[in-house]
């Protein structure tokens, strides 16, 4: 188990390190120079070269690289002006944009995005599950239609045109909501929820219906198995079959689905966060992408891939932890 | 085996609508011709400016001459645009999923039969795959290749070499439990490669997940490839595509909900189509599910 | 007093007629066994005695109330409570995600009532009972951390832990090797003797029967085709079907050994299986599956491989043909080492023809692939021929595995074993998991084939009765090493090591006095 | 226009309330150096005075300097190539501070420092000998060419006469930074304010809020009336939302305005129909030019036949319609917007008509010898900035029709200005928009026009490359004047004599269209930057 963790995150750390100079090599192919939009509209061309040796962008790509790794590692000096700002290790550098720690941006907008991640799932798995439970015995044969009927629908309504109706619903026509904004969980933990609610539920629409799908057909396999069999015969009331036994394994795919989508929406609901007024991970990261705000962009992307990464070992643990029979390997 | 495909309901609704699909797509000029329109011509006359470009009329500007009514703000023909888009929205999807499963499948496969060091090395391949932020790279990918290569060819190479993460790690899954099975062993004896193992013997067991997915997959990529469009790295303008449509229709969704209508509906029915393909080719391909006993 | 009283049962699923007309009686505290070919119907009379399966009509009556047309509650109470059942795969019949003691327990307190504690009390009690070593600290074990003999036990334990009335058990030692399905049938006698329970036996092993009950019914496509004493029926069948049944009990084969010269050489041959690490750093001594073997299969002889499960015996069979590479050790054919002789001269058959042959393709396409490896362009002609010679239709070639039954898969698993003229075959335990008849045909199948090619084969069960039909020499394995090795009869008539001993007074035989003598000097020895 | 909602407004009893700002666009900067706005912008505003300010009136009135931290526009000699300012008393920071002239010359040295970039480049430009000047950090020294011989005065020499000085001087650059307090990079965190509110707190591109600076008094501010006792603004809002949250106005919403979300379709379908709605919209103009711009040096742009046949063929209604409509954009054939205070004097050489004229077109192609012509048109993939895809698809349309292939070349918004602004990767045709830094012809023909503004190395607007001598001793003489009516009418007199060369196509003029919720009081769209001024509204 602590020789698997090792090996888990011995791999990850590669797999970052990798992403990031792989994202470093992409932006040093790319043909578009950071400097141009820090220095502003009628930027001469030696105050565009001061301005790019002032960003450090005058390097070579792999000193500009080496740096970026020395911040990670043992932290790093910035000339700012009168002083020298110092940045710790983690140092993940200053956006090209807004001069901001890009370590601190991330951790402002982490709380964001990870309420809206946790709750949608929440919410998703709550749906799916009970959706998917519903038509996957069978009992009511119209529901199972419907459910996947709607299953399908969920998957191709974009994300956008979900938001815009129950905005319109809930807070133009029924005002039964506030027009959602951020409120922490921490300053009011009922706003929080009331402020979210319509971001989940959009979310909620396309999540749950992959989690319908798989919770039916998981619980119509698991329920042809043999040990179901064995309880019917000891008489065990169907009730507590489906709840205390097959939901057990029809479930266990969904964990490593969960694991994946949890991750996805905290780095990239970038249309959600924008329609619900959320300032999250993935707005940004578009907004960083599209002003070739390098830093923001590499600690973004390392900490997308650290979420997806710790997310899958995770789901693995999980995994191991719901059914006895899994090892780790 | 077609006999048995014939007899599934869902398989020949979702097979006849595919194929309209297809159809549209391919026979699209004649389609515009015969509504005599193409999907370049402005019609500034049919918008009132005023509105913000809003089509004149009922129904998003629905007339005689514009079966489906016109585009806000060009006021080109929505008929045309729309069956001009099945071009690039089904065949950007379609290759890209292709070319995805492709690569996933053989990655797949190779780290599930190869050894310890093969299957770790191609894992932490595929984590990064999954752990890379598909917009940034296609961005970053997309502005780098020259202007002139073909568009919808690049956004669907783009869109699989992000995304194949997903069905090779299916793909290694399923290798890993079907490697166990004794005929994989029994071809072994018999004196088989490696590969004619993977060919043979693992490939068949795969299909049916790897449908599943892909007929899941295929909408995702149409929705990424309206992404790309919209942030401007898709499709060049005026060739249209039924995701670009729907993205630009989101501030036009109630001064004119014709214009999210028909795109939202046509994506919806592609996918119904293709996950009733899906499933009606998977039962048919698992021969167990043929004759149903259990 | 009769305790189940079944008339003109009939069950059906669909249109599907399993079982059609059968009557019987069982007095309280009486067993009968119900034998039969595969698709019998046994299984569906034992599921239907539980309310379960297909659609039941006719007349169940047990103590007095008729179950056919009982109501969920009445059946609830019953099921577990009132008549337990034992199911055939130990493994899949229970959930893996509870621990024993905890699915025991929970048909205790569901029937019962009883606490918790009460009930956790109860399922140490009752795999004590059913031998269970370190009952209490083994009930937090989850199932797949037993062995498939204790696994078996729990299930009998879970069926007597309401002290039910009657004890259905379907096929409960089939998938057991004989040591382990010896103590399982005595085990099922011992509970019966303690609690009184009545006892259903199902098996279409006539030695199984033989030793545990005192009436039998003989089922064939849904009717029954004779019922009386064991003893009777057994010793003097009445019906022709009965007949050919005991007819195809392996006799032990009159053979003259005439051995060639070494073909396959095994030396010294380790194989070690690392263990994953669990909890701590610390790398876990490997399981030594085979550990030191040293063998020689002669040309033209049929080298029979026994011993229980786990002893390495699959382990050994495929590193003979190269498909496990071993730790330590060589293993030559014909001089040469195996690894490169692969995909030629040396065939395997293996134990579950199902899970052999791809379910995906044809069986003509899986035999024709070795032919093509050979470079036979068109091999459908060949395939054709094989088919015909393993006692298959020509036409079989375009089916599916599924569509087959198992001998006949196996007999496909067999045509496809051949195909490349191979010189040695090795057989993996390849009929144990069919019937009787269809055993009995399949051996036969492989004797003449053997004869006929000039084959050699080495045969690996763990039915002594088998191999004393069929082999010309026997080694006995045991933890992976050789303890025996011999000439059939040799090993047969005078066992040397003790193992093989305790071995062949294991056998299930199908006179019922001698399986009775058996079974009291085994009880004797254990007591 | 005005409403009428201001008929009963006091400045004096106006004070209270919370002021909300949802705005799409986030501020990416808080530093004075590092802003660049036009008459010090409308939020940083708040917080910086400058020696002048814009007026802050509508209309006419509101295009024209005002003195703010200064007691005058200031006083030129020597040709207006000194401006002399004098501060005016009982001007603190926020921290109680009085501000000196030295505080203003340190502002302005901040602005020059490589670490600081972004602002506007003019004084690079203008102030004498202070090209290479690289910022207080490096060159603790100063610059030479701004004086401040006491306290309360301050002294700019120029390189050449600048009659526009006054304008210029609303830029945050001109905002006093005390020297004491300055951090570098990090001051922006909290900058230190000279206006009527300070920093609360400050998140780039998500949020601000600002309250009230006790050390600043309306009694040395005519112009703030700084009403709210405190204003919340949220960024990285979707526009349609935002419009629709005014709409609604629910709870906070109903005090709230935004500076940067125009109408969408769906709120310009309610307007003009006599609803609720039409009370709560300010509409004004902000200068600013949508245009094709040649590249002259470049086949076959180099042929003005070329250039005017396809002035013909544009057909500018598509473009009005890609840009949103009627009511947020209007079609233009000058270059200057149609605005007094630039000199803007009506003109149309290559008439085109509503929907262009293709016959026209063909014709004078035709005569230039020159039919099947395909040409590249570069624009921005995203159309956000207003020369994007769907200008670029309906400039292709027209052109078509005139028997033009054009083929589109996509760049990124990112590069754009770099690949279009370096005469060696310029395209032949590009779509570009320039908008006014303040309200006067200089600033919008200049950059574009004046030849010795051809910067080779990057960074280039003068797009056609365009060198006449001629025009740029025109350019220097108006420069010269310091009555901006009589610059006025010689910037529109250039302009057109520059129309007739068809060195660019004029496409379309920027109009404002704002809602605003319902408390809002005394909102009206500044003469300036045709937004309303938060400086002025009032929530109570
Ligand atoms: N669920 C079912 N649906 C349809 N037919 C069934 C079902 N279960 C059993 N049958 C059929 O009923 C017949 C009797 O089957 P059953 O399982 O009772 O035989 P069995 O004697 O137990 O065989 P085996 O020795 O292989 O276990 C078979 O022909 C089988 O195909
Ligand atoms: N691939 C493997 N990895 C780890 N352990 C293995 C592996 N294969 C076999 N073993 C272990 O090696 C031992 C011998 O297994 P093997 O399958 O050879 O026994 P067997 O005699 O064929 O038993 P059975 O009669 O049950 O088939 C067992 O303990 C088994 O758990
Ligand atoms: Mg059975
Ligand atoms: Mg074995
Ligand atoms: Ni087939």
């Amino acid at each position: 188990m602590i020789g698997y963790l090792i090996r888990r995150v011995a791999g990850a750390g590669v797999v970052l390190l990798v992403l990031s100079a792989l994202i470093y090599a992409l932006f040093y192919l790319a043909p578009s120079d950071p400097a141009i939009l820090t220095c502003g509209k009628g930027c001469t061309p030696e105050r565009l070269a001061d301005v790019r040796a002032a960003m450090g962008l005058d390097d070579p790509i792999w000193t500009q690289y080496g740096h970026f790794l020395q911040g990670l590692f043992a932290g790093r000096d910035y000339p700012a002006g009168p002083d020298v700002r110092h940045c710790p290790a983690p140092c993940l550098g200053y956006s090209f944009e807004t001069d901001q720690p890009v370590t601190a941006l991330l951790l402002d907008r982490l709380p964001v995005s990870a309420s809206l991640a946790i709750g949608a799932e929440a919410l998703s798995l709550a749906v799916g599950i009970g959706a998917g439970m519903l038509s996957g015995l069978r009992r009511f044969r119209v529901l199972d239609r419907v459910v996947n009927g709607l299953i399908l629908a969920g998957y191709t309504v974009p994300v956008f045109l979900v938001g815009l109706l129950l905005l319109l619903l809930f807070c133009v026509h029924l005002r039964w909501l506030p027009f959602p904004g951020y409120v922490p969980f921490t300053t009011d933990p009922l706003l929080w929820a009331q402020n979210l609610l319509l971001p989940w539920v959009a979310l909620a629409v396309i999540q749950s219906a992959a989690y319908a799908r798989l919770t039916r057909s998981g619980l119509q396999e698991t329920l042809a198995e043999d040990h179901i069999r064995t309880a019917r015969a000891y008489g065990i009331p169907e009730r507590r079959i489906l709840w205390r036994r097959a939901l057990r394994g029809a479930l266990l795919p969904l964990v490593t689905l969960t694991a994946v989508d949890l991750a996805a929406i905290m780095t990239s609901a970038v249309l959600t966060e924008t329609m619900f007024g959320l300032p999250g991970v993935g707005q940004l990261l578009v907004g960083a992408v599209n002003q070739i705000d390098l830093p923001v962009v590499v600690g973004v992307t390392l900490l997308t891939g650290l979420l997806i990464v710790v997310a899958n070992a995770a789901a693995d643990l999980l995994y191991a932890a719901v059914d006895p029979r899994v090892e780790l390997r | 085996m077609i006999r048995a495909l014939r007899r599934d309901r869902g398989f020949v609704v979702g097979a006849v609508i595919a194929a309209g699909m297809v159809l549209v797509a391919v026979t699209a000029p004649l389609l515009a011709a015969l509504a005599g329109q193409d999907y370049t011509t402005y019609h500034d006359d049919l918008l009132d400016s005023a509105r913000g470009g809003v089509p004149i009329g009922s129904f998003g500007g629905i007339s005689g001459e514009h079966w489906l009514g016109v585009e806000p703000g060009t006021g080109r023909d929505l008929f045309a645009r729309l069956v001009y888009g099945a071009q690039v929205s089904v065949g950007v999807a379609v290759a890209a999923t292709f070319l995805e499963v492709l690569l996933g499948v053989t990655v797949g496969i190779a780290a599930g039969l190869g050894g310890r060091w093969v299957d770790a090395g191609l894992s932490r391949l595929i984590d990064l795959v999954l752990s890379v932020p598909v917009l940034v790279m296609a961005i970053s990918l997309l502005a780098i290749v020259p202007q002139d290569w073909p568009r919808p060819l690049l956004l669907a190479a783009v869109i699989a070499i992000l995304g194949w993460g997903g069905t090779a790690r299916i793909s290694r899954g399923e290798t890993l439990t079907l490697r166990t099975r004794e005929y994989v062993a029994a071809a072994q004896v018999s004196g088989a490669s490696w590969g004619r193992v993977a060919r043979r013997e693992i490939l068949p067991g795969l299909t049916a997940p790897i449908l599943t997915y892909a007929a899941l997959l295929l909408p995702t990529n149409m929705v990424v490839e309206a992404g790309l469009s919209f942030l401007g790295v898709g499709v060049r303008p005026p060739t249209p595509s039924w995701g670009q449509m729907l993205s630009s229709a989101t501030t036009w969704f109630r001064a004119d909900p014709c214009y999210v209508f028909f795109p939202a509906l046509l994506l919806f029915l592609t996918l119904l189509s293709f996950v009733l393909v899906a499933n009606g080719l998977r039962r048919v391909l698992d021969p167990r599910q043929r004759a149903v006993l259990r | 007093m009769t305790l189940l009283q079944v008339d003109d049962l009939r069950i059906s699923f669909g249109d599907k007629r399993a079982v059609d007309g059968l009557s019987f009686t069982l007095p309280a505290g009486g067993s009968l066994g119900v034998v039969g070919e595969s698709g019998s119907g046994k299984s569906s009379l034992a599921l239907a005695l539980l309310g379960l399966g297909g659609e039941a009509a006719g007349r169940i009556d047990f103590d007095g109330t008729d179950l056919v047309t009982a109501g969920p509650e009445r059946w609830r109470r019953i099921r577990g409570g009132q008549i337990a059942m034992v199911f055939q795969e130990p493994l899949t019949a229970l959930s893996p995600f509870h621990t024993v003691g905890d699915q025991i327990a929970e048909v205790y307190r569901l029937h019962t009532g009883a606490s918790r504690r009460a009930a956790r009390a109860r399922a140490v009690e009752v795999l004590a009972q059913v031998h269970i070593p370190d009952a209490a600290r083994r009930a937090g074990a989850y199932p797949h951390e037993f062995s498939g003999g204790m696994r078996q036990r729990a299930l009998i334990a879970m069926a007597i832990a309401c002290r039910p009335r009657l004890i259905v058990a379907d096929e409960p030692t089939t998938a057991l090797d004989v040591t382990v399905q010896a103590q399982i049938l005595d085990l099922l006698g011992e509970v019966r003797a303690t609690t009184g329970a009545a006892l259903l036996l199902i098996s279409h092993d006539l030695g199984v029967v033989a030793g545990s009950t005192d009436s039998v019914i003989v089922m064939r496509r849904g009717r029954m085709v004779e019922q009386g004493p064991t003893d009777t029926v057994l010793v003097a069948p009445r019906a022709d079907y009965t007949r050919a049944l005991l007819d195809a009990v392996p006799k032990p084969g009159s053979r003259d050994y005439r051995p060639g010269e070494p073909l396959l050489r095994v030396r010294d041959v380790r194989k070690h299986f690392r263990q994953p690490r669990r909890g701590s750093l610390r790398q876990p001594p490997p399981i030594r599956a085979v550990d030191g073997v040293t063998l020689d299969v002669h040309a033209g002889e049929t080298l029979g491989i026994v011993g229980e499960s786990g002893t390495g015996k699959t382990t050994l069979a495929r590193m003979m043909v190269g498909l496990v590479r071993p730790t330590a050790g060589t293993i030559t054919f014909d001089g040469v080492d195996i690894a490169r002789r692969r995909g030629r001269s040396v065939q395997m058959v293996f134990q579950d023809p199902l899970s052999a042959l791809n379910p995906r393709r044809t069986v003509g396409e899986s035999i024709a692939d070795p032919l093509r490896l050979a470079g036979v362009r068109d091999p459908r002609p060949r395939v054709e021929e094989l088919l015909e010679r393993v006692g298959l239709d020509r036409g079989e070639y375009d089916r599916h595995p599924h569509q087959l039954s198992g001998g006949m898969r196996q007999r496909v698993g067999i045509a496809r074993a051949i195909a490349p003229s191979p010189r040695l075959i090795v057989c993996d335990e390849p009929v144990s998991s069919l019937d009787v008849t269809t055993q009995a045909q399949v051996l036969a199948l492989l004797e003449d084939l053997r004869r006929e090619l000039g084959l050699s084969m080495v045969f690996v069960s763990h039915d002594l009765a088998v191999l004393r039909q069929i082999a010309d020499r026997v080694a006995v394995l045991r933890d992976g090493a050789v303890v025996e090795i011999g000439p059939t009869a040799e090993v047969y008539e005078q066992p040397r090591h003790p193992y093989t001993r305790q071995l062949l007074a294991a056998v299930p035989v199908t006179d019922p006095a001698e399986a009775r003598r058996l079974r009291a000097l085994r009880t004797a020895g254990a007591g | 226009d005005t409403t009428a909602s201001d008929a009963a407004f006091d400045p004096k009893t106006c004070q209270g309330g919370t002021l909300t700002v949802l705005n799409q666009g986030g501020i990416n900067h808080l530093d004075p150096a590092r802003l660049y706005t036009s008459g010090g912008g409308n939020l940083p505003s708040l917080l910086f005075r400058t020696l002048t300010t814009r007026n802050r009136q509508p209309g006419e009135a509101g295009t024209k300097p005002a003195p703010d931290l200064a007691t005058d526009l200031g006083t030129p000699s020597d040709g207006a190539k000194t401006w002399t300012y004098h501060l005016r008393d009982g001007i603190f920071f926020e921290d109680g501070t009085p501000i000196t002239s030295a505080d203003v010359k340190y502002g302005i040295e901040r602005s020059f420092a490589p670490e600081l970039p972004g602002g506007a480049p003019y004084l690079r430009d203008w102030l004498a000998g202070a090209a290479g000047y690289q910022g207080p950090y490096k060159q603790p020294e100063g610059i030479k060419a701004i004086e401040t011989p006491d306290d309360k005065t301050i002294v700019f020499r120029l390189r050449k006469p600048e009659g526009d000085f006054p304008y210029l001087a609303t830029a945050t650059q001109f905002a006093p930074v005390p020297k004491a307090k300055d951090t570098g990079a990090e001051y922006e965190a909290h900058p230190i304010s000279s206006g009527p509110y300070q920093v609360e707190s400050y998140q780039p591109k998500k949020s601000l809020v600002l309250v009230r600076n006790k050390h600043w008094s309306s009694s040395v501010d005519e112009l703030r009336y700084a009403c709210p006792d405190r204003i919340e603004v949220t960024s990285g809002l979707d526009a349609a939302v935002i419009n629709q949250r005014l709409v609604t106005g629910a709870g906070k919403d109903a005090s709230a305005v935004t500076t940067d979300a125009v109408v969408g379709p769906e709120q310009l379908a309610q307007l003009g129909t006599g609803s609720e709605l039409d009370k709560r919209v300010t509409r004004g103009e902000f200068p600013s030019t949508t245009y094709l711009a040649f590249n002259t040096k470049k086949a076959p742009f180099d042929n003005q036949k070329v250039r005017e046949a396809l002035s013909y063929a544009i057909n500018r209604t598509s473009v009005v319609n890609a840009l949103g409509g009627s009511a947020v954009v209007g079609a233009s054939t000058t270059f200057l917007p149609p605005q007094k205070a630039l000199g803007h004097q009506p003109y149309d050489y290559f008439p085109a008509g509503d929907s262009g004229n293709p016959e026209k077109a063909r014709q004078v192609l035709a005569e230039a010898g020159l039919t099947g012509l395909t040409i590249d048109l570069a624009y921005e993939n995203d159309d956000s900035e207003g020369i994007g895809p769907k200008v670029a698809s309906a400039v292709q349309e027209a052109f078509k029709q005139a028997g033009v292939t054009v083929k589109l070349n996509a760049i990124d918004a990112a590069t754009y200005r770099d690949v279009v602004g370096k005469p060696a990767t310029q395209p032949g045709l590009a779509l570009a928009t320039w908008g006014a830094d303040w309200p006067s012809g200089g600033p919008f023909l200049i950059p574009i026009f004046d030849g010795r503004q051809i910067i080779t190395a990057g960074g280039n607007f003068n797009l056609a490359q365009y060198n006449d001598p001629e025009v740029n001793a025109e350019i220097d003489a108006i420069n010269a004047l310091t009555d901006p009516a009589a610059a006025a009418a010689r910037w529109g007199a250039l302009d057109a004599k520059l129309g007739k060369l068809a060195l660019v196509i004029p496409l379309t003029h920027e109009k404002d269209v704002y809602l605003y919720g319902k408390n809002v009081k005394n909102a009206y769209a500044d003469g300036w930057r045709g937004q309303l001024d938060i400086a002025r509204i009032s929530v109570k």
